[in-house]
């Protein structure tokens, strides 16, 4: 198991390398196809042509082979790479740097990463717990009861959830949670503040800096809360006519102890995986709900970059990301072995 | 002997035991099939007999090919199996099929009987013409004494006895040259036990099939097998003609599990002289110096414990045996 | 002991006159012999009616996808500036919205973009995710460790991002431009095919790793079936609950992954319509005029319900345990 | 009028905080040419001149004065009792070095080319020997200062313009033209964080990016109006519909903005709380005169006479803009509302112009605009209002991302009529002209040329007085509307909004709300 | 914490501790399935008492399991229903108690070995875990107490090393270690009557014997009564009271366990006896019951066995179906001319 983790973590390297290749490539390319993007910081007015050079070769976007379409610049890659070996992550348009690892511990070295994650951190963090367990309860109580209003509500309103798109669920959500019964509950004298103006808040608060993610938070888990809850269903369901399950109640254990602890554990490795999945999944959602929210976190600033085209973020926040998501996933390949002892990684 | 269809040399599977959920370490094999030697001839049928735990489904799969060998051969007709890939190794497998110990999980939950059973057909398509496959699936339901009504229900709505004719059928489709049976009556009703080894029986005449078969069932080992094989432990402690294991039994355990063979007869009821065995079974991951069953044998020296008894024909017993003291005892006569 | 009293249907059971039963075919076997797992599931399904009041809805809807001008005889492009956002009338059933278009006309000829987009991305994620998942899960190994890291890599990437590139890739060859109306919906398909598979080829993984080590699979094997039988007849079916779930799941996914798109600029060009843009281009005046996300939402709810209610009964149907 | 309240004889109560809703900034030096950074800039900086609160007429702020002969030489004498918030003095070297600093190719400041009149400004600047796509290097630039930039003495320098400009003046009130402090050009990554201003503001620790700015009150401020609030807070959203929305939960003293599709709402609900003025934003549909299909004026004319400007104001925007009526924002000296006569629908005068020209020949039209923004919905009534009144079919190509939609524009690659928008950078007409039309113009998408308005901007240029030069732009006004080089939409709207806590809200035309002035009726509303 | 021995085993109102342990009566039970219903329990009825074995026997399918279920309370429903009857637990019928009461009854005061010990197991938890849980919500015991006292058990059934194999999962277990281990969870709690439904089939020998003697010291000292379902005649012979043979969901013969293999009522039960496998049959084919077991869902009129009767008259293949006729006091064979099969008189 130990030579697993490592070969696993060896891994990490051609992944995360891939990973910045194929990142490095679609901003090349999109480069390639829409231009230099600093043009665009100047919105419809057009630069002095020297100023716009000025700014395009300050930000090394002034190699020529980012004008040859589909030249996947290995140059500039290699540069970068050496760049990010000495983990200078390079600046957005506006010269901030993107990462720097002191920022977590001292402002003078603020970058744009360690400003914007422990937000994301904290969003990621509810939003994992809504959907774990939420997700977990109302998929096991619908499947037990397969076939029964609480299954076909539970159905209905996951439904609600998937089909309509995130930005649209998170504008209905502010207009009508936090503005109009937050409005009502800000109406209320006895309601302390953390709750009227933190939980239903329209957008971050410092004051409130826990309590203010919370509806973010929600909105960010839910997509794959109805992911989660939908497979905890099936599986609950699936597993319900095991052998096990009769060997249990045949103990004279409670119906919740049968369903809560025998059937679900076995239940849960599918959902092990959507769980893992959705950690990464979040920074998508994240792009959009934080901006909804206005979470001064890593969505948001990935989407000012996606938008500004700022390929050093991208990459800076992606390395991040992709780091990120390669533990949660092995953490999860390690927890299906602690789901499902069985499973022998050798 | 003559006409060898299988032979094993010095078959051996170890499976690496590891300790720890997270992180899993080595910490030692369990020696689960530990250098068996065995001879098949064609046409012939032997029982593997021995105590759970020591080695008889494991030694079943190896031949089968469903877990690659330590070390050792296992030699086909002159070939030698484990060493094929590929294409080879599933053409090979045609000719050695493998009835099932769990008739739970052998069975697919979502196949149909019918599929069930006519999937050997259509994994090897020469066997039977495709307008054919579904008479002779019928025929093999009928065969091993299931209602060919039942063809279109699941495996789930049978009983445990009906879903391993339901394995049968499967393992008889492609006529192999050898049957390797995993205990494979034991989930059923004797007259059904009966029809089974009838049916076996009829096979192996009318094509000259050879088995290996492994059964608790000392008495139902008795009736079908030619030869019998004792394991213990991962080896075989005695082997020779079924009336030299059962009439004239030398090795101790043999004698032991013969003993504690349950008679169908009331009447002998707390008269039999049984042989109970003392102390533990020994840890496959771990076995006993020497004579691997001189912790529980009455018999035991100082010699047991440095000198391993090789399977071997001795001055008190006319058919291999792997004990240094080995001696007949006939104990399914023996009363008190 | 062999002394039959034999009676006519003692000897070869073979023979015995087989009665009908319920729901077996006095036919006989040549009807019976029909019965696997998928016509099975079809007889169930044809007398289950939530599956038929779903299957039902999707036809409805289907059939505004293919022939419109069935459903409607206005032209969602004849608009009106002066005629906007009238409310819901007997001259504009769903009212106008507010360019001053018939909204009705574009709630039947947005049926169009929005299923073949959600069809053929879900289709797509659904068959490459199965076949590279069900590769890496049965192999293991260095397929394994190739089509994983492939998987992370793709996961690690903000989709918005990869959609928007891919996009513009795919756009240099015009077909955003097209007058027919599949090639637009084509790209934002294969977009979302792209970025999508991984997540069911994970699922899948998943499932197979757990499925492949079953006797039954080892059973097969020791018949020397070949690996794409073990896969295709003994794990795929064992495995493929939860990408069933996943795959319904994601269908509605994509219709609203659509809307971002177009939202943003990257999928329909506009005057092109969808449920998606419809929502998305008017959740600004929902305030106001509510019927303008309300109608839309009101398609497109029961439409994903129903494909989610008809993959549970697909499902329950070929799990022959629940019969 | 720019003050919305009448003010009352005694001074209204000053002190408290007040919250104003903002974006987050691109930079905080005076470098920076973005909106949110302007917002916070202008509490923090005072610049040579000012706009008045009341008419938005050009008066000295740090200048004394600023005089030329020539309109290409001047003269500016400062005041010598201002100090930056580090305790230096603002004298000219803190214009001089500071403007040089931006000016600076390699220092690439976004403002860098409103120094571009300047004398000595392309030295600055370094140019690529080998063009864009060689492989070298641009070299150094060939000067670190501008030669038009001269010191006379401590309070007074020269600036020398290569052409004549009689409105020079008014455009050194913008934010660019800011002074910089000693220190802040010795780090300016530092003053970038925690700016050296010398406004009548000065930051309250530093910017906390993506979070807010805080601002407080500056007692060590020479100017005359001390600033009312005590305090400050920009707090900083991303879209403007969260910042309204926050607004709306009570959690902001004044909201610029309101999103186009609350408007309606919002009038309803907040009435006289809520303050409208035409803004500055320009709103055209470029028409692409390197292509035939434009090139002939009657065409123009009655593409742009089809188009019922009010009624897509309307529906799209709930009336939130104010249709053009010619190319000079409302709030500018020398705006004459009706001078556009083409831009006033017609749909008759209109088929009639097309008939004449010998109709459309160009297929479908296919109109542009860049992707994500929105821009689809009211090009789309633009294109039905063609097909309906002109016949003439049309597609929308609003797929492009930003940079390349310009770049698309740059490179005249256009194949329709293309949205595009403008600001006014100074507070003179000027802004609306040259630019856009004059065939050198920077912005000048459409490839207009007319050499008869070239001759009247030199001409204006060089006027005795700035009236006299407003007249010449409005001949070259005159010339625009009539051949529609551009289709004029609207003028954008503000629509601000405060809540019931502020006293006094103080609007100036030329910069929008001046949160200095704001006064609170409860001043311990925050804490 | 190891001193709250208290018996937290509750105790079912309406309990008389003189009625007979367990009586079934009437017992039906039907499958409902797509195929039509299948009549797996037709009217089933026997007592145990404490101390005593009961064996079943009858072919795969017969029904011995579904009666366990049913005994149970472990049916699942659908498609299992039970139609009638009563199952009397010390004369409080059963199938007439709500489910939380019933729940207190099952490993407490009845208890059961399933026939598949690796999928009766859960996977997921290792062995201790599953066997502590019954100490830990039954006794309230503590974690590290209910593992002792797993250990113990483990100890008791024979498995090696039990304290390590303790923290083992059951695919780490050979079949008969797994046996052994749901043997180990039925006797956890002291039950008062215990079903085994096929305790020993994946046993080895000298292991099934020292199980078996096992069971029988257990019930002698507790006076458990026990239901042995099985198919090992020998086993049998060896250790129940009385046999009750089932066929097609009917009993069709109950006797002493002497009494049947020395004379056997039933046609059937006589087909059965004969099966078994003999020294001195070696090499010949063993004697079978020709044909097919029947279809569930078509049972055929009057005498299930009749299609596969030596013995069957015309009689035998009308209704009424033939009544359990009492031989002697204890014997009773439900065929018509039981008298000829015993070859009486
Ligand atoms: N996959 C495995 N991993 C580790 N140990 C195993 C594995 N399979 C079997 N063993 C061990 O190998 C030994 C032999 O197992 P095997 O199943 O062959 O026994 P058996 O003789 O068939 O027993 P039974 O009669 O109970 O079925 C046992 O100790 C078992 O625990
Ligand atoms: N879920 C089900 N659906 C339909 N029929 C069922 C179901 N479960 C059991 N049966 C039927 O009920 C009958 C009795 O089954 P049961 O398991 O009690 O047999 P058994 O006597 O225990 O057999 P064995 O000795 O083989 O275990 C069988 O014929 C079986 O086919
Ligand atoms: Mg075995
Ligand atoms: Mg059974």
């Amino acid at each position: 198991m130990g030579r697993y983790i490592v070969r696993r973590l060896l891994q990490f390297i051609p992944t995360v390398l891939g990973t910045l290749f194929l990142l490095h490539y679609l901003t090349t390319v999109g480069i390639q196809l829409t231009g230099n993007p600093i043009r665009a910081l100047f919105g419809d007015k057009r630069p002095a042509p020297e100023t716009l050079a000025a700014l395009t070769s300050r930000l090394h976007l002034d190699d020529p082979c980012l004008k040859q379409k589909g030249n996947p610049c290995l140059g500039l890659f290699r540069e970068r790479l050496v760049d990010i070996g000495q983990l200078d992550f390079g600046t957005n348009f506006r010269f901030r740097p993107v990462f720097d690892w002191r920022g977590f511990f001292d402002r003078a070295h603020a970058s744009i990463i360690t400003d914007a994650l422990p937000y994301t951190i904290k969003i990621t963090i509810i939003a994992f717990t809504i959907e774990a367990l939420v997700g977990v309860f109302i998929g096991m109580r619908a499947g037990m009861k397969p076939g029964k209003s609480l299954d076909y509500s539970v159905k209905i309103s996951t439904v609600m959830v998937i089909s309509v798109p995130v930005f649209v669920l998170g504008i209905l959500i502010q207009q009508f949670i936090t503005r109009d019964f937050g409005n009502f509950l800000r109406g209320q004298e006895w309601i302390p503040e953390v709750i009227s103006r933190g939980v239903f808040g329209s957008a971050y608060k410092q004051e409130f800096p826990f309590a203010s993610l919370i509806i973010p938070g929600i909105v960010l888990g839910m997509l794959s809360l109805a992911t989660t809850a939908r497979l905890t269903r099936t599986s609950v369901h699936e597993n319900m006519r095991a052998d096990y399950v009769r060997t249990a109640k045949a103990k004279g254990l409670t119906h919740k102890r049968v369903i809560g602890v025998h059937t679900l554990r076995n239940s849960l490795i599918p959902v092990a995986t959507n769980l893992g999945l959705s950690i990464g999944g979040y920074m998508t959602g994240a792009i959009i709900t934080e901006t909804i929210f206005n979470v001064p976190g890593v969505g948001n600033q990935t989407a000012r970059a996606i938008f500004q085209g700022e390929p050093a973020v991208l990459i800076g926040i992606t390395t991040m990301l992709v780091l990120v998501y390669l533990v949660a996933n092995l953490l999860v390949d390690l927890l299906y072995a602690v789901l499902d002892p069985r499973i022998r990684y050798e | 002997m003559t006409d060898v269809v299988l032979e094993t040399r010095d078959l051996v599977k170890y499976f690496p035991l590891t300790r720890g959920i997270l992180l899993k370490k080595k910490i030692g094999d369990v020696k689960a099939v530990d250098g068996i030697n065995i001879q098949l001839a064609r046409g012939e049928t032997l029982g593997v007999v021995g105590e759970s735990g020591c080695g008889k489904s494991t030694l079943a799969k190896l031949l089968v090919g469903l877990e690659k060998p330590t070390s050792g051969s296992i030699v086909v007709r002159g070939k030698d199996i484990s060493k094929l890939s590929g294409e080879a190794t599933r053409k090979a497998r045609r000719n050695i099929q493998l009835v099932m110990q769990d008739p739970y999980t052998s069975l697919n939950p979502r196949m149909t009987v019918g599929d069930i059973v006519a999937e050997p057909f259509q994994i090897h398509p020469d066997v039977a013409p495709k307008g054919a496959i579904r008479g002779r699936v019928q025929e093999l339901i009928d065969l091993v004494g299931l209602n060919p009504d039942h063809i279109n229900r699941y495996p789930h709505q049978f009983s445990g006895g009906q879903r391993q004719r339901i394995g049968i059928a499967r393992a008889l489709a492609l006529k192999p040259e050898i049957i390797l049976c995993d205990e494979p009556v034991s989930a059923l009703d004797v007259s059904i036990q009966a029809q089974v080894m009838n049916l076996l029986d009829e096979l192996q005449r009318e094509l000259g099939l050879s088995y290996i078969f492994i059964a608790h069932d000392l008495s139902v080992v008795r009736h079908i097998a030619d030869r019998v094989a004792v394991m213990y432990l991962g080896k075989i402690v005695e082997i020779g003609s079924d009336i030299q294991i059962y009439e004239q039994p030398t090795h101790p355990y043999t004698q032991a599990l013969l003993s504690a063979v349950p008679v169908p007869d009331p009447t002998l009821r707390g008269h039999r002289d049984q042989i109970v065995l003392q102390g533990d079974v020994p840890s496959p991951a771990n076995p006993p110096s020497g004579c691997r069953f001189r912790t529980r044998c009455w018999k035991a020296q100082e010699i047991c414990a440095t000198q391993e008894p090789l399977l071997e024909i001795r001055q008190k017993s006319a058919h291999p045996s792997a004990c240094h003291f080995a001696e007949v005892r006939d104990v399914i006569h023996a009363t008190q | 002991m062999s002394d039959p009293v034999t009676t006519a249907t003692s000897d070869n059971p073979a023979v015995i006159p087989v009665q009908a039963g319920p729901g077996v075919n006095p036919q006989g076997p040549t009807q019976e012999r029909a019965a696997s797992l998928w016509s099975d599931a079809r007889r169930e399904l044809i007398r289950n009616p939530i599956f038929l009041a779903s299957v039902s809805f999707i036809l409805i809807v289907s059939s505004m996808a293919i022939l419109p001008s069935m459903w409607t005889s206005k032209n969602p492009r004849d608009c009106d500036i002066k005629f906007a956002k009238l409310s819901p009338s007997a001259e504009h059933w769903f009212g106008t919205n507010v360019l001053g278009c018939d909204y009705y006309s574009h709630a039947i000829y947005g049926a169009r973009p929005s299923l073949s987009i959600a069809l053929i991305a879900t289709t797509g994620v659904t068959l490459i995710g199965v076949v590279l998942g069900m590769l890496a899960g049965f192999f293991g190994g260095w397929v394994d460790t190739l089509i994983s890291r492939i998987i992370d890599m793709i996961y690690s990437l903000p989709f918005l991002l990869g959609a928007l590139v891919i996009l513009g890739v795919l756009r240099q060859s015009d077909l955003l431009h097209s007058d027919q109306w599949w090639p637009p919906v084509l790209v934002v398909a294969i977009v979302l095919i792209i970025l999508g598979w991984v997540g069911v080829a994970r699922i899948m993984r998943g499932s197979v790793l757990s499925a492949k080590n079953l006797d039954y699979v080892l059973a097969a094997k020791s018949l020397g079936a070949s690996n794409s039988r073990l896969m295709f007849r003994h794990i795929l079916p064992n495995a493929i609950a939860p990408v069933v779930v996943v795959a319904t799941i994601s269908l509605g996914g994509y219709i609203g992954a659509e809307a971002t798109l177009t939202f943003l600029g990257a999928g329909l060009q506009p005057p092109a319509v969808s449920w998606g843009t419809m929502i998305a281009g008017n959740i600004d005046y929902f305030n106001e005029y509510k019927y303008l996300v309300l109608i839309p939402c009101g398609l497109l709810v029961p439409t994903v319900l129903s494909f989610i209610l008809a993959g549970d009964a697909l499902r329950d149907a070929l799990d022959p345990k629940l019969r | 009028a720019g003050c919305q309240t009448d003010s009352t004889p005694e001074a209204p109560a000053a002190g408290g905080t007040i919250r104003v809703g903002s974006s987050e900034a691109a930079g905080l030096l005076p470098g920076f040419d973005d909106s949110p950074s302007i917002v916070v800039l202008r509490t923090i900086y005072a610049g040579l001149v000012e706009n008045d609160n009341n008419d938005g007429k050009v008066v000295n702020q740090i200048a004394q004065s600023i005089t030329s002969d020539d309109n290409k030489t001047w003269t500016v004498k400062l005041k010598n009792n201002y100090k930056f918030h580090n305790g230096e003095a603002v004298n000219a070297d803190s214009f001089i070095n500071g403007w040089n600093y931006v000016a600076y190719g390699p220092n690439a400041q976004p403002n860098a080319p409103f120094f571009g009149s300047i004398v000595g400004w392309s030295d600055l600047q370094s140019e690529d020997p080998d063009g864009e796509e060689g492989p070298q290097k641009a070299p150094e630039p060939k000067a670190k200062t501008m030669s038009g930039l001269k010191k006379i003495d401590d309070f007074s320098f020269t600036v020398t313009l290569a052409e004549p400009f009689v409105g020079w003046p008014a455009t050194v009130g913008y934010s660019g033209f800011f002074p910089w402090a000693k220190a802040c050009l010795a780090d300016t990554k530092g003053c970038n964080e925690t700016p050296i201003g010398n406004g009548p503001y000065k930051i309250e620790g530093s910017w906390r990016h993506n979070v807010g700015v805080t601002v407080v009150r500056n007692p060590d401020w020479a100017g005359a109006s001390k600033g009312k609030p005590d305090k400050i807070e920009f707090k900083i959203y991303d879209k403007i519909d969260t910042g309204y929305a926050d607004f709306e939960a009570g959690e902001l003293d004044i909201w610029d903005g309101v999103p186009p599709a609350k408007y309606k709402e919002a009038k309803g609900k907040y009435g006289e709380r809520m303050f409208e003025n035409p803004s500055n934003t320009f709103t055209y549909v470029g028409l692409p005169l390197y292509n035939d299909n434009f090139k002939e004026v009657k065409v123009r004319q009655a593409l742009s006479l089809a188009i019922d400007r009010q009624a897509i104001i309307d529906a799209v925007f709930d009336g939130r803009f104010s249709a053009a009526q010619g190319v000079i924002s409302p709030n500018f000296e020398g705006y004459r509302p009706g001078a556009c006569a083409n831009c006033k629908y017609d749909a008759a005068k209109a088929k009639a112009l097309l008939a004449e020209a010998g109709g459309w020949k160009g297929g479908k039209i296919v109109l542009w605009a860049n992707a994500g923004a929105g821009h689809d919905k009211w090009l789309q009534a633009v294109g039905d209002g063609w097909k309906r009144d002109l016949g003439i079919d049309y597609e929308l190509k609003v797929d492009l991302q930003f940079p390349q939609y310009l770049a698309t524009g740059d490179a005249k690659k256009f194949t329709g009529p293309f949205r595009l928008g403008w600001g006014p950078d100074y507070a003179f007409l000027e802004t609306y002209i040259t630019p856009l039309y004059s065939t050198t113009g920077s912005s000048n998408s459409s490839g207009y040329s007319n050499p008869e308005l070239d001759k009247l901007i030199k001409d204006a240029a060089a006027a005795k007085s700035i009236a006299d030069g407003i007249k010449f732009y409005q001949q070259a006004e005159d010339l625009v509307v009539r051949d529609i080089p551009v289709i004029p939409m609207w003028f954008g709207r503000t629509a601000n909004v405060r809540s019931e806590n502020v006293k006094d809200y103080v609007y100036n035309k030329i910069h929008g709300t001046v949160y200095t002035e704001i006064t609170l009726k409860d001043p311990n509303a925050v804490k | 914490m190891s001193d709250v021995s208290v018996d937290m085993s509750p105790s079912l109102a309406g309990v008389k501790m003189t009625a007979p342990l367990l009586e079934v009566e009437e017992l039906k039970v039907e499958f409902r399935t797509r195929a039509g219903i299948a009549k797996a329990i037709n009217g089933v009825s026997f007592e145990v008492n404490s101390g005593e074995t009961l064996a079943i026997l009858g072919e795969s399918g017969c029904g011995k399991s579904v009666t366990a279920q049913a005994i149970m309370g472990i049916l699942d429903t659908p498609p299992g229903y039970i139609t009638g009857g009563q199952i009397r637990y010390r004369g409080v019928d059963l199938l007439k108690r709500t489910d939380e009461e019933r729940r207190l009854v099952r490993a407490n005061k009845i208890a059961m070995i399933f026939q598949d010990a690796l999928s009766a197991l859960n996977p997921v938890f290792t062995v201790g875990f599953q066997l502590a849980e019954l100490f830990r919500k039954h006794r309230g015991m503590s974690r590290a107490d209910g593992k002792k006292r797993a250990v113990e058990l483990l100890d008791l059934v024979k498995i090696p090393a039990a304290r390590q194999r303790v923290s083992d999962f059951p695919h780490q277990f050979s079949g008969g270690m797994r046996q052994r281990v749901m043997i180990a969870m039925s006797l956890a709690l002291d039950p008062e009557l215990l079903i085994a439904d096929e305790p020993t089939t994946a046993l080895d020998v000298t292991v099934q014997a020292q199980i078996m003697s096992l069971l029988a010291e257990l019930q002698r000292e507790r006076q458990m009564g026990m239901i042995l379902i099985t198919h090992d005649m020998g086993v049998v012979a060896d250790v129940a009271d009385r046999i009750n043979i089932m066929y097609a969901g009917r009993i069709v013969e109950k006797a002493p366990v002497y009494d049947i293999y020395a004379k056997p009522s039933h046609p059937y039960t006589k087909a059965l006896l004969e099966s078994i496998p003999r020294v001195d049959l070696k090499g010949q084919q063993l004697n079978v019951i020709r044909g097919l077991p029947p279809n569930l869902t078509r049972i055929p009129a009057g005498c299930a066995f009749n299609p596969r009767c030596r013995y069957v008259r015309d009689a035998c293949k009308v209704d009424p179906i033939p009544p359990l006729y009492e031989i002697k006091p204890g014997i009773s064979s439900a065929c018509h001319f039981w008298k000829e099969v015993r070859g009486d008189d």
